[in-house]
């Protein structure tokens, strides 16, 4: 296979890279709206979303510390403290 | 002292050509920049030490029985390792950002451009006495525009295993310079006061829509690019076992020990195909500047994509964020958020680049897919 | 245009056969099981995912060098996975109820006859044209009615791989399930006043006597019953892990990372045997059946051979906690206690129904040891 | 192998299988009753098997907290009320 | 009745031999000494029970398809097992007291003199019928003398898989023993006032020494025995993950989980070794002897160097951190500690027996590169 | 190979092994000198090699709890201590 003909079979990867990848990413950005449409927000109560989740990330995730840590900790202070208070 | 001539005979000093001398450096110059330039060092530690344990004459690691020959054939030859990595980075990514704002995953498939732009700088370089790009190869190099590891290893697996340790090194080690390549065509592509336009808060995204956005994914490469559906598919079960809330229990394992196990042996192993032979010539130079192309054409394609969109947007859209769809996840993020506070100081678009930036993660693996379909 | 047609021709859309869309539909719904209405998740959410994996066309998860090619054959073909599971659920069991009162080991027994008796239900089922089980499919599909996943898994891979997945997903849905298909069966077998029994408290089990017990079970398998010593051996190694109180680390390790990962993957695997060829047949409709009938008739006879039992015991039993001996650990015992705290509201069963329980962990897997001496 | 020749063998099955796994769970309970007469209690000042430690599960362990954080989080406590005593 | 027939000739009763008898109650000895006697329970606890395991009859835990069989040649055989086992040594050890005061590297080369005397009684051994060590096995018995755990298996899986069992074994044993051979030993060679004498405190070590550390032994590894760059490689991976600081999630997961799940599959698979026919010989009462010889012979050697030292050095030397270069991490560094304070119960020796500690693992992996490269 | 034979080869690994033994770790004990010489000290505010780390075993690092945890554990007792002082 010649440089021309790669570079053809290049274009046509491009070409056919592109659309498939703004196709893709477009269905999409379809789903995603008719999910914002159809689907209800959840109920204030639980707000578990609007909290600010840690960051994705595959790399920074070392400093997080268990929530179930901090839920013992509290707990653990919250008991020490009725001790105190009675 | 037969023995002793044995012994002689054995020792890296008597053994050591120039190249194994050479790649040794090269572990070790990967080694220094993992640990005092903090470059992307979860991966390129284990790489630059498997690169240094490969090179040893004599010590037989990528033999037969080698530690290292077993690294390679059981989890990287197999795409498993790769996979596993990937699920976990499923299982550590938050998509709300992205389900909030649905626009900007335009500006994660804009930023692809860079992958299939690289294509005709491999291919061109054949034009160079000394390089022999097949169309396989060029698609492997081209990946790096992806700006994903998991993604690109399992790409060059399958496409180019001998270009294998280029690859992963050209793509770790971009991923960390995302900070010094990305701004200064992020500045020369946008105007003061584009940098400055502020962004409407997100709404917030419900635990419903978190938990069928990986099933909407998957439903979608399963309809159009079954290809892609070994990177799509592992990826989102990582994401589902962390929005379901069922299996708290696998989806935490799947983000820390298992991502941790599988991420030192996918270094060792990447670092075993290191060697001198396939390392020391003048192609890996050539995937070396066609990756820096690769990144900085995603980032110019992905700025361009932002301006193009905020001129037709009702919402304000802040071109800065489309640097962001080359993934590099968290990193090119954060430089968006960074470039745009020196332009204005009060302008947090952290969670805005959040967006396009794991919309390029799907986006390459998209891009994956289809070279795996049309050239692989 | 030759790329377009290729890339078309290997879309889903242009090769899903109704089978494959059927079989990710069966994904789904143990999807929508596991997460909307929490049906063992841990296991039912990698299930109905890996059902999904392996049914796109293209794709090739199922075939050499795919994904759950390999998890598969490593670790479900080998019996590894079962084992590792059932080394961690060993490690997270504790038997002091059961020692404290091992009469209850009696109720375990008893629980068992739902396996055996769902023998004859498999073969009559040949009766029916389509239907063809032979012995060995008999046994495995029996085993459902010991209501423990790593036990019907490892079991169906020895006797009956084709069967795996229908026998997976039956075993871990009907635990699910035993919420709603004991209480029925444990209300019409007995009277309130029954129901009503309160038991003596339970005395204090030395340190000692839990770590000779796994060694004593190990022996007695060993001396009779070698055919279970792999599924024992495993389930006594994890217990003795626990009590030893020597080898925290490991223990800890064997309850959560270790059961955690291989969980993920164990789920994938049997997900990977819901292919349409196998699982789209009457031969599945019949094991769903069987398998109710087996959880059916095990609750029966745990409660009424609780009630012989309390006959002849000085000391009272409550005829519910004999359910329990079914094991679906731990979600039977907590029936009882709920169907007792229904007939009076300050009797706490949980404790007593969880000796049983555990019993029932044993029997299931001498039972298998049976049918795996006998037919396999 | 005809039906009735397989109900037949079923039959055998079920009255070995009934009979082993009799003999096997009431040949350990004679063990434990054995062990329970034999292996002295624990000390009372040990009092680690008196404890209601946590239920044996396969699915629920989601939810349980480490001891050694319980002892942690304790330890910290009471040095915090010994700095505030004093 | 023909099932009971079947079922009968199955039973461990109608089947056990002698030897099997025999090789269990070993197993059951190493569970005791593993809980009882609290002897590296985190060893002797999976390689007694896999001890119990691998002599069945009929469980075919060994034979092809068997767990054990998968355990043993997939981990042990091809080396992989004690390899990561050694990586999270690695990553568990801080070579600070070492780099404080690096004279004691000398320590920890001379205690591995009862490595290489060991040969000689391994050797004089085949002179009484009965025993027919080949010189690899009188290598791999020998470096029982070098008190460390991975390095024993690693050599003996190499040399003399046969006797792997017997020599783990004895390795792990003699390390629990530790408290108690070498105290005799270390009085014996001492005076009251030399066991007195106080050393200075060791100065502060910098961080990026201890970075520099790791890379500078595999350095020396690669340039002058090749052959042990398997063990000294993984082991310096392991520290240099720990000591870099930018990795701590692999760091910590390799000291954790992986080092968990490995040992627990890594003492199942040794144990798997101790099988009737291989270890209920003659040869193995030479082997637990020569253990005892060569840990002995190390411990003298230990002390005598420092005595030696001593003499020549400016500052003081305490003789009895000598015997903590057998290494036995940190057992003997304890023993030492224990014996100084027996001598003046202010004088506190465990940091300063810390550095010969780690010396000589150093020293043992060195030992084994020899042997791997002269005998192997 | 007669025991003889055997004899004299066990002597020559003993010579062999011995020196390389000493070499190596002279070889290293001269690196870390070295090291020691020319590699600067810590600054003191960052103080970590001096804070006793835990010491390196194999067996005993059970006992070990996560620093994390104890930061997250002094941090919350401080804090209950602002609210408790406010
Ligand atoms: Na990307
Ligand atoms: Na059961
Ligand atoms: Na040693």
């Amino acid at each position: 296979m010649d440089v021309t003909e790669s570079l053809f079979r290049a274009l046509t990867l491009l070409g056919l890279g592109m659309t498939f990848v703004f196709l893709f990413l477009g269905l999409l950005m379809i789903a995603v709206n008719l999910m914002a449409k159809y689907i209800p927000a959840d109920e204030p109560a639980v707000k578990r979303s609007v909290v600010p989740r840690k960051q994705p990330s595959t790399v920074s995730s070392e400093s997080e510390i268990n929530p179930k840590l901090i839920a013992a900790i509290s707990s653990a202070v919250q008991q020490y403290r009725k001790t105190e208070a009675a | 002292m037969d023995g002793l001539t044995k012994l002689w005979m054995d020792t890296g000093i008597a053994n050591f050509g120039l190249p194994d001398l050479v790649m040794i450096a090269v572990g070790c110059l990967l080694l220094y920049l993992a640990i005092a330039r903090k470059f992307e060092p979860l991966l390129l530690l284990p790489i630059g030490f498997g690169a240094i344990l490969a090179n040893i004459p004599n010590a037989g690691f990528n033999d037969e029985g080698g530690m290292l020959y077993y690294v390679y054939h059981v989890g990287i030859e197999t795409g498993v390792f790769p996979l596993i990595i990937f699920m976990g980075v499923g299982a550590l990514t938050d998509f709300g950002a992205l389900i909030a704002n649905p626009k900007v995953l335009f500006l994660g498939a804009a930023a692809q451009f860079g992958i299939f732009a690289t294509l005709f700088g491999a291919i061109l370089l054949n034009l160079i006495p000394g390089f022999e790009f097949s169309l396989q190869d060029a698609s492997a190099i081209a990946i790096i525009g992806g700006a994903d590891g998991p993604t690109a290893i399992f790409l060059a697996s399958k496409l180019a295993p001998d270009l294998l340790g280029a690859i992963a090194v050209a793509a770790y080690s971009y991923m960390a310079l995302v900070p010094i390549i990305q701004p200064p065509i992020m500045r020369a592509l946008t105007t003061q006061e584009e940098r400055e336009i502020k962004m409407e808060q997100l709404r917030p995204v419900s635990k419903k829509e978190k938990i069928i956005f990986p099933l909407a994914v998957l439903l979608l490469t399963i309809l159009f690019l079954p290809a892609a559906t070994p990177l799509v598919g592992m990826f989102c079960l990582g994401n589902l076992m962390r929005e379901s809330g069922v299996v708290e229990r696998l989806s935490s394992t799947a983000q820390n020990e298992l991502i941790n196990i599988v991420t030192i042996f996918l270094g060792l192993g990447v670092g075993s195909k290191l060697s001198a032979d396939k390392f020391l010539n003048i192609e890996t130079l050539g995937i070396l500047a066609l990756g820096a192309i690769a990144f900085s054409i995603g980032t110019a394609s992905g700025v361009i994509m932002a301006k193009i969109m905020g001129r037709f947007s009702k919402s304000p859209i802040n071109p800065l964020i489309g640097a962001a769809g080359v993934s590099a996840v968290p990193m090119a993020a954060r430089v968006a958020n960074k470039v745009g506070l020196e332009a204005n100081p009060h302008n947090f678009l952290l969670m805005h680049a959040m967006g396009p930036n794991v919309a390029g993660v799907l986006g390459s693996a998209v891009a994956a897919g289809v070279l795996l379909a049309l050239v692989g």
